[in-house]
């Protein structure tokens, strides 16, 4: 199940959602992202998500495709906020599922991965000195490079 | 009437996410847009830096590809979500 | 936060509470370990863990103060059931919070090798068969090996 | 009175979790208790075996550790939760 939401949404029902999913699994990952209060020494009012419809979609269900090809998951979910958002709301909920914990770990992983450097999104924080676009560390670019040397070898 | 999106720091420097325009006769490709988008509408540059990608109809395409008067083209720099 | 229980808790609740906690963190990791409804081709109608007080808090506590050391955490928390429990019901719980998402994955992943392999607990399986004591599989000792490899290198 | 524990399956053996014994003056460390155990309480060599490990008074030791009449001892064969 794939989300792009421009609504609040509690961590605690999308994980309770996600465990009726899930049923039969012995291990479930979630990973959340929250708006951090603080961005390079200054504080953050507001951090804003742009999306481009289809595209951000399809992208996310392509990566939840190739995760189900390369993990025996028995659920996954993908919830990702969009629009204006305030310190210490959450950005983005990845849940995965199945028998075992590594798949579960390695597929909750690889999502952020593609959802840090490829998903569509664009994201700007509002701090005292002005509005900041920000653009993937490049420890998040390396963080992805892991999975095609994996790959490889 | 094509439709001209912008997004990310784009957005903020055009100073709307989208617009409608005629494309004149002389611009058939992305390659040609991007320069002739550059250059009217401010961009001083921004547009030609290669990290900026062009999306036609909802689909990444490498320059040059065709355009038309019809399609919805979208300036998309680096994106990242989470 | 460190707890060894005896009655159901819900995953969604652990997470709301945690999230209190992790105030100020960009990422949250949780994994959530689920009783099986089958075992080797069996249906599974209870599991039973025994623990060893203190012996079993104290090993738990030190291995997330190794988790502390080795990552920049700002909250932790192990939740572990003993005791029956059914199909369905969580058993363990580990949430880690951090800056940035890697070493929340790491912490969580670390813990769990932690949980599967060292910490004092016994577990055995009810089915139609009988009574089966569980020991941790080979992956399960393989998986806590590179954490020791990672330190060497 | 020594107070014996017996974890996981060997419980199940035992068919109980624990007991007091008064153990012999000839016991005097946990090698020798770990014999006298196995063979009086029909563990039948389970209890030789490395991968049971024993706590005295909460704490793991190596064979032989002195072992009193006053202590709490676990044989705890091999653990994991989760």
């Amino acid at each position: 199940m794939i989300r792009v939401i421009d609504q609040p949404f509690r961590i605690s029902d999308a994980i309770a959602e996600f465990e009726a999913q899930a049923a039969g699994a012995g291990a479930i990952v979630t990973f959340s992202g929250l708006v951090r209060p603080r961005a390079k020494g200054e504080e953050v009012s507001t951090l804003h998500l742009q999306a481009y419809s289809p595209m951000t979609e399809n992208g996310i269900r392509d990566a939840v495709n190739r995760a189900k090809e390369q993990w025996p998951l028995t659920a996954v979910q993908v919830t990702h906020r969009i629009g204006n958002m305030s310190p210490g709301e959450a950005i983005v909920f990845v849940a995965a599922a199945s028998v075992h914990r590594r798949a579960a770990f390695e597929a909750a992983d690889f999502l952020m991965d593609y959802l840090k450097t490829e998903a569509v999104f664009w994201k700007k924080e509002v701090t005292p000195s002005g509005v900041h676009w920000i653009e993937p560390r490049t420890e998040d670019y390396h963080d992805r490079e892991r999975w095609n040397e994996a790959k490889g070898s | 009437m094509a439709r001209i999106l912008y997004f990310g720091k784009l957005s903020s420097i055009f100073g709307e996410m989208s617009e409608t325009a005629d494309l004149p006769a002389s611009i058939s490709d992305t390659a040609a847009l991007r320069t002739w988008i550059d250059q009217t509408r401010g961009f001083d540059g921004v547009l030609l830096h290669p990290s900026v990608r062009i999306a036609v109809n909802n689909e990444i395409v490498p320059d040059p590809s065709p355009v038309s008067d019809t399609d919805e083209i979208a300036f998309m720099p680096p994106v990242g979500g989470g």
